[in-house]
């Protein structure tokens, strides 16, 4: 069962999940719970299909990263300049990006529900790792998306381990009176933690249409947001932690379309999987989850 | 010789209270400038208004002789102002080295160079031979070196002037010794100390000047050699105070409330109760003192069930209550008043009428069928305001919009209107004013009158000595000394407070 | 002083929304603008074809009562300080139970099979919020995220339930083509919900046929009504608010937050159970694979705008209903998208949440000044 | 770029003048609506035709989300004064039973439902497809075509509709190949599986990967993940419904060998054309190979592709025409026909 084939499949599937899931990592680390990331993804995956189909790939990639910025930065405004509870900002953002992605659609493309066809980027082959023999289908034309995917772990693991921004980062997301009374501007820190989600979801958009597809469908992300949040979680809000969680959601998912026809389990029970194994890590079954301490606090000073 | 630290008119305003009024001071560069205090009075809010954490509501304040608007931390530390505060700010889940770097980290490109960072670090760490594990998780550290940590942090950030706030309220007497050894070395090099206290040897022991606030007031500065305890001691109580003559002698009756060498663990191995005995009758006020974080708020705990996790016997009235809830422990006639208001006494957002049946709302009186009786409550309430004289608009306000001391008579009526037969209070007049002092001191006199048994757990020396028939020193966890309020003067008091010859005078 | 002054707060509270819905309003219009629309004409007739027509207006209350049980559900949630986002997921296996008692059980008397549906649907409800609150309060479990889990797997649960187990085979093909839903068995007679065309005939009002307005709108507004005496008049509800307000005073009081979480929950469940009763009992008569969805989410809209009262529930839950009418009547007559509707709402939800916050902040500085 | 057509109609409907009363036609989608690439797509193509051809009014909307308001959309636009009004889709069936009874004067047509028993005296006139005939005949094209002996099926929403699509050409392939291995997976069990091209994609990698070199979609939208899987392992991709050669990229059009036409536009329009002579008939219309309701594409782009096969597919159309071949619609019949071919 366990074939090259079929973890070449679990990459693609776990691509957007990765992406999102990291972005959700900066957020979460910062002490925003981001719901919206959902809707993120959703304007992303639309605005790549606007910009690739006038202007090509990289301009798609832009305005999907754009897109998700814009509304991760609608929400960094109600959520930490006005201190809105976080899940409530996050579920009207999806709503809202639903419906403007429809209707944009259908001014743009004249159909809601589908735009015109785009290409993407040229899929190319990693150099070393192609040629191994197992890994060959692994990374051979495939999207410089994954790769991208791929190398943030490490890069996003380094920031936030490493460098004075993600130090700062992880303060504010652990005791926000404490970075203040040291002088660490919490509210920016807080906005870049949400933009950067913004992006990283507006490109995991991208990668749908752009790559995987070449054609933006409504509802095409199909509740990758939340799975991302679910992958964060499992990989216990760290980026590495992340990875393992999405290639296994990944895999999952690759596993239950191979499920078809004569699959003992009904691939709806598949489906459930990174949600059973999200709630069963929450529980403390497989490993304890560890939060931010401040995570989905509204920050002001005169109550610290 | 120049001035580090000037304030002029300092006033700052908090919800119902005046936490500072118009208060002046100079503090000389190179000196260790004590502030002392009773609770409430206002320290810490001075001390971070100069941190930039606060913006005072009038006056002003100059650094080195220069008019400054410290408009926040940052302002502070460029001023070279470091503050240690008394809730330690520091991250659990970072390492020592992260928490003393953070916001200042010496950077190499966009990365933390730590190992700069580390060597500065240390270099400080020998010039003031403090041992700290740089790479230790804060979360597993000692109180004693978390405070290290904030000085260091402080340090680290080239502070000449250092504000202490309270940090020997949480060290054992050793540690404090140790703490006053490198504040004399920081002295020497020229920095500038303001250290908070409300503990007069300490203030005595360390100090060049001293300044005593009394409820938002600066009363007056003096210079530690020129002046002794008791003059201290009057200067932050004020004159004595009068209530102490109404309290008429009342005839003790049986136990009420008994706690048997009660052993509860804390964090960090030490006990944070370490064999508690003590009896309460009824018709007595048994006050407790000691040094904040000596295991006061756990014995509450304790008592009102909050906490379950203790070995020995507690009694309420001859009955065991190990295992009970906390409902039942209230209805076996024990009232509590809590020393945190907001957080456990009150719910803010609710009407005053609702918090006043808080605990109660499920009792016959205040039911009709399955509803509460609000006609009854109402009354119930009504009533309360008029006995406690409760300045308020409407019962129907939102008890956030009172004042600290209306909030404080809300909660006394409350637990107090339902005959209890034991009266649990933890730090009852906490910031409030002198009218509404008085009023709670009353009040628990009244009870003790009508032969009820009065627990009174404060750091307020004055107020425990003026009201108890007995007094117990808690320290370390241990009630180190009890006495008769009059057999003991204010500094036999604080001896047994710092824990030195324990068990001495007739102990329990 | 003191008097106006609360008259003044009472005002500010209600001007919150009032505004929101201006300024989501005012950037709606632009969005019409920019498909070469006239927002006044689109509006006009939002208004005129909602309630210039006796069944629109029977439509509008048909669409508020899915609405409002989930408002309730949600907001019953919100009074204890904790967000049950799992409605959705709650709503479907309550459906779905409703569902099953509906078809599986045959000649039952209505009197006696009605309720039992109901039941069954409340039922659904509480198992599926009880597992969330259990792990909340023996795990600590955030809710939220549990909640959010817990909707997938029941959606999972249910296409499997409808599609594999419990699909209706004996739909008939003629001449074997075209072709038949998904979708569970017809429920019996006996489980379905009665409309309340006769009702309104007493007083003279004819409903329109093919109006579906049935007995649960009623029934939303006695649970309103219910919930509303329930919150601030009796001791549970009064636990439930302190424990919401404030969990270490109540408890300090002797009041066991966990158990009053747990009762919440379930209590927020077994609403959730109703959400799509209305739609099954009283208008699909089965359940299918595309049954109505994101009730959950929209309640939480309509519960927000209510600022969780549950007389604003029922007015907001109306205005969502008249969004959805009105969308109907502007996409017919005018061609425009009702999704510029799904914006507005999104927005009005944004603007909403943000106003209020600011107001509350500002009454409480409000409400010190007085203090001090 | 592309923009909507919309105002084109809108202005028509402001010009309107009262007097020359024009022929109002409204269509309701399924949802998906316009841009679906499949039959939502069709059946505005054939609306589009009729009009530009009778000068009619003609609306068309698209449920919300949830679709709970076909009825609504349906009843509003009969009140509206329409004359004629379609539902696309079998998800319309109850609907239109129920606004078709409200409304006697008005005439409705059904796309792929059928409303049980009723007769050419109905105002409701069912309009059904032999996909499965369709099908049958791509299904052998795909046989001929696979050098690998392997050939594969993409379906959407797992159902009775789409189970026609997928026996039939299953069929097809086995009957000029009985030989031949054949591969079929669906996307989902409900509507979503229509608009989820990244499932499909991955199917159809999965397909290829197993040797498959032909592939079948009947998965609406979700069908460009397929078409994009199949250009770039050059392999064989085959459309539905309308010819997706002529929406496809021009990367995918080489690789598109054909597409099985289900003319839901030419149902439409021959509906609206009755309607206008007075000819429109109640009951169930069946659209099958003989009347060219159903068949496979022959375009610029793959006339050369399939050019070798043609004469084989046209003797093979004859014999279902005229009943020498039954072509299986379901799993049992399926299993049947495949004995028969031992
Ligand atoms: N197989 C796995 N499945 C899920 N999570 C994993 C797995 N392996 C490691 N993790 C998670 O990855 C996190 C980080 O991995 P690792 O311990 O190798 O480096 P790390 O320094 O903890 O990473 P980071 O710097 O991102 O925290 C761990 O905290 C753990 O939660
Ligand atoms: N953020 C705040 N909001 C409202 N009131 C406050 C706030 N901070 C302090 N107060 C009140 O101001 C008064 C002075 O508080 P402050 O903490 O300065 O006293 P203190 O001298 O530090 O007491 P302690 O010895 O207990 O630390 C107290 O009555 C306190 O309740
Ligand atoms: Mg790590
Ligand atoms: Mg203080």
């Amino acid at each position: 069962m366990l074939t090259a084939e079929l973890l070449a499949s679990s990459l693609r599937m776990a691509v957007p999940i990765l992406l999102t899931a990291i972005g959700a990592v900066y957020t979460e680390r910062a002490g925003v719970v981001n719901i919206g990331l959902e809707g993120m993804m959703i304007v992303g995956s639309f605005w790549a299909s606007v910009g690739a189909y006038f202007y090509g790939p990289f301009v798609g990639i832009l305005f999907a990263m754009l897109a998700g910025a814009f509304l991760a930065l609608i929400h960094s405004v109600t959520t930490v300049t006005f201190g809105v509870n976080q899940v409530v900002s996050g579920v009207a953002l999806n709503i809202l990006a639903y419906g403007a992605s429809r209707f944009l659609s259908l001014v743009i493309f004249g159909k809601a529900t589908t735009s015109h066809h785009v290409s993407g980027f040229k899929p190319i082959d990693v150099p070393i790792l192609s040629d191994i023999p197992f890994l060959k289908l692994l990374f051979t034309d495939i999207s410089p998306i994954v790769i991208t995917a791929l190398i943030l772990v490490p890069i996003s693991k380094y920031i936030i381990d490493n460098t004075v921004f993600g130090l700062r980062l992880r303060a504010v997301g652990e005791n926000p009176l404490a970075a203040d009374t040291l002088g660490i501007n919490v509210f920016a820190m807080r906005y870049a933690g949400v933009i950067i989600s913004g992006m990283l979801a507006g490109i995991a958009g991208a990668y749908l249409t752009m790559e995987h597809t070449g054609m933006y469908v409504e509802g095409m992300t199909q509740g990758k947001g939340y799975i991302a949040m679910a992958a964060m979680i499992f990989g216990n809000w760290t980026p590495t932690g992340t990875l393992w969680a999405s290639l296994l959601f990944g895999f999952a998912e690759a596993l239950s379309l191979r499920a078809g026809e004569g699959s003992i389990i009904p691939y709806q029970f598949i489906k459930m999987i990174p949600y059973l194994l999200t709630l069963a890590v929450l529980t403390g079954i497989v490993k304890k989850a560890t939060p931010p301490a401040a995570s989905g606090e509204a920050y002001n000073r005169s109550n610290g | 010789m120049e001035e580090a630290v000037v304030l002029k008119n300092i006033t700052k305003r908090f919800p119902g209270i005046v936490a500072n009024d118009r208060i002046n001071l100079q503090i000389q560069k190179g000196e260790i400038h004590a502030i002392v205090g009773e609770n409430g009075a206002g320290k810490s809010t001075l001390m971070k208004i100069l941190a930039g954490l606060y913006q005072p509501d009038e006056g002003e304040i100059y650094i080195f002789g220069k008019k400054e608007r410290i408009s926040s931390p940052n302002k502070a530390i460029e001023l070279k102002i470091g503050m240690v505060h008394q809730h330690f700010m520091l991250i659990d889940r970072f390492t020592v080295l992260e928490n003393i770097i953070l916001g200042a980290e010496k950077k190499k490109g966009v990365a933390i160079d730590k190992k700069t960072c580390r060597q500065t670090i240390k270099k400080l760490l020998d010039l003031y031979n403090f041992n700290l594990d740089l790479d230790a998780k804060l979360e597993n550290i000692s109180v004693g070196h978390a405070q290290r940590v904030e000085i260091i942090k402080v340090l680290y950030r080239g502070a000449d002037i250092l504000v202490l706030d309270e940090p020997t309220a949480v060290l054992a007497p050793q540690e404090v010794d140790e703490l006053f050894v490198n504040l004399r070395r920081l002295k020497e090099e020229g920095k500038t100390i303001i250290f908070i206290s409300h503990k007069l040897d300490e203030v005595l022991n360390i100090a060049d000047n001293i300044t005593v606030l009394r409820r938002g007031k600066a009363v007056g500065t003096v210079s530690a050699d020129s002046v002794t305890k008791e003059e201290l001691a009057k200067m932050m109580v004020g004159k004595p105070v009068l209530m102490k003559l109404d309290k008429a002698a009342a005839e003790k009756s049986d136990v009420k409330l008994s706690l048997h060498n009660i052993v509860m663990k804390g964090n960090g191995g030490k006990n944070s109760l370490n064999g508690v005995s003590l009896e309460v009758c009824g018709g007595e006020i048994y006050g407790i003192v000691g040094v904040e974080g000596n295991g006061q708020k756990e014995l509450a705990e304790a008592i009102i069930g909050l906490r379950q996790d203790y070995q020995g016997e507690i009694k309420v009235c001859g009955k065991p209550i190990h295992g009970l809830s906390i409902k039942q422990i209230r209805d076996s006639g024990v009232a509590f008043i809590p020393e945190d208001r907001h957080r456990q006494g009150l719910v803010l957002p609710m009407k005053v009428w609702e918090n006043s049946i808080l605990g109660f709302h499920r009792k016959d009186k205040f039911k009709k069928g399955m509803f509460i009786d609000i006609k009854k409550a109402e009354e119930f309430t009504l009533n309360n305001v008029k006995e406690f004289s409760i300045m308020i608009s409407s019962i129907h306000q939102e008890i956030e919009g009172l004042s600290g001391g209306n909030q404080q008579k809300v909660i006394l009526s409350r637990e107090l209107s339902q005959e209890p037969e034991v009266i649990l209070a933890a730090q009852p007049t906490r910031g409030l004013d002198i009218g509404a002092m008085e009023f709670v001191h009353r009040q628990l006199l009244q009870k003790r009158q009508e032969g009820k048994a009065v627990l009174l757990i404060s750091a307020d020396l004055e107020e425990v000595l003026s009201l108890a028939d007995r007094v117990g020193v808690i320290f370390d966890g241990e009630i180190v000394a009890e006495f008769a309020p009059e057999e003991k003067t204010l500094e036999d008091i604080g001896v047994y407070m710092l824990g030195a010859h324990r068990k001495a005078g007739e102990s329990a | 002083m003191k008097k106006d002054y609360n008259y003044k707060i009472l005002a500010l509270k209600i001007a919150a929304p009032v505004i929101a819905m201006i300024l989501a309003a005012l950037i709606s219009s632009l969005i019409i603008l920019a498909i070469d629309k006239n927002p006044l004409q689109v509006f006009y007739t939002m208004f005129k074809f909602s309630f210039s027509r006796l069944d629109s207006i029977a439509i509008i209350f048909f669409n508020a009562t899915p609405l409002i049980f989930s408002a309730l559900a949600v907001s019953i949630g919100f009074k204890m300080g904790l967000f049950n986002i799992g409605i959705e997921g709650q709503y479907l296996i309550g459906t779905f139970l409703a569902a099953l008692v509906g078809f599986s059980l045959k000649g039952l008397p209505a009197i006696i099979h009605l309720p039992l549906v109901i039941a069954a649907g409340m039922v659904g409800g509480m198992l599926w919020s009880f597992i969330p609150i259990f792990l909340k309060v023996k795990r600590g479990v955030h809710e939220v995220i549990s909640t959010i889990m817990l909707n997938y797997v029941a959606y999972s649960l249910i296409h499997y339930l409808i599609a594999d187990v419990f699909r209706d085979k004996h739909q008939s093909l003629i001449e074997g083509l075209g072709s038949v839903l998904v979708r569970t068995p017809k429920l019996a007679e006996s489980a379905l919900i009665p409309k309340m065309h006769g009702f309104f005939a007493l007083f003279g009002v004819e409903l329109p046929k093919h109006v579906y307005l049935n007995w649960f709108f009623p029934i939303g507004i006695l649970l309103a009504i219910g919930i509303y005496y329930l919150v601030l008049y009796t001791p549970f509800g009064y636990e439930l608010r302190a424990v919401g307000h404030n969990p270490e005073a109540s408890k300090i009081a002797g009041i066991k937050p966990d158990i009053v979480y747990l009762k919440g929950f379930l209590l927020s469940g077994a609403v959730a159970g109703l959400v799509g009763l209305s739609d099954l009992l009283g208008y699909f008569k089965y359940m299918d694979m595309d049954f109505p969805q994101g009730y959950g989410f929209d309640g939480i809209a309509v519960a927000l705008i209510a600022q969780n009262n549950p007389f604003g529930i029922i007015a907001s839950a109306m205005l969502f209903g008249f969004l959805k009418r009105g969308s109907e009547g502007i996409q017919a007559l005018l061609k425009v998208p009702m999704d510029t509707i799904v914006i507005l709402q999104s927005l009005m939800i944004i603007f909403i949440v943000v106003i209020t916050k600011i107001i509350n902040d500002y009454v409480k500085r409000l409400e010190k000044k007085e203090a001090a | 770029g592309q923009k909507a057509e919309p105002p084109k109609e809108e202005k028509e409907q402001q010009e309107q003048k009262p007097e020359e009363k024009k022929i109002k036609v409204g269509l309701v989608y399924d949802i998906g609506g316009r841009g679906d690439l499949s039959f939502n797509d069709s059946a505005y193509a054939g609306l589009k035709r009729a009009e530009q051809e009778f000068g009619l009014e003609v609306t068309d909307l698209e449920p919300s989300s949830g679709g709970e308001d076909r009825e609504q959309l349906l009843r509003l636009l009969a009140e509206d004064g329409y004359d004629l009004i379609f539902g696309v889709g079998f998800m319309f069936t109850d609907h239109i039973a129920k606004v078709a009874e409200e409304f006697p004067d008005v005439k409705f047509g059904l796309i792929d439902g059928a409303v049980e028993d009723i007769d050419s005296s109905s105002n409701i006139s069912c309009l059904l497809f032999k996909e499965h005939e369709g099908s049958f005949l791509v299904g052998a094209a795909a046989a001929l075509k696979s050098k690998n002996g392997k050939v594969g099926f993409i379906g959407g929403m797992k159902s009775p509709l789409i189970e026609r699509f997928e026996y039939g050409y299953l069929a097809g392939a086995k009957y000029v190949n009985p030989a031949i291995e054949t591969f079929s997976d669906y996307v989902g069990t409900t509507g979503e599986a229509f608009k989820d091209p990244v499932k499909a994609k991955e199917l159809a990698l999965k397909q290829i990967k197993a040797g498959t070199d032909v592939i079948y979609h009947a998965s609406g939208a979700s069908g460009v993940g397929m078409l994009e899987a199949a250009a770039a392992n050059k392999v064989w991709a085959i459309g539905v419904d309308s010819d997706q050669s002529l929406t496809a990229t021009d990367e995918q059009k080489p690789y598109i060998l054909t597409s099985m036409l289900k003319r839901v536009d030419n149902s439409v329009y021959e509906t609206i054309k009755d309607f206008i002579e007075g000819r429109f008939e109640g009951g169930y219309r069946v659209f099958g190979l003989d009347d060219d309701g159903v068949g496979y594409a022959v375009n610029d782009f793959n006339k050369d592709l399939i050019s070798d096969i043609q004469p084989k597919l046209e003797e093979l159309k004859e014999k279902v025409v005229n009943g020498e071949i039954k072509v299986p619609a379901d799993k049992n019949e399926y299993e049947e026909f495949l004995k028969t071919l031992k």
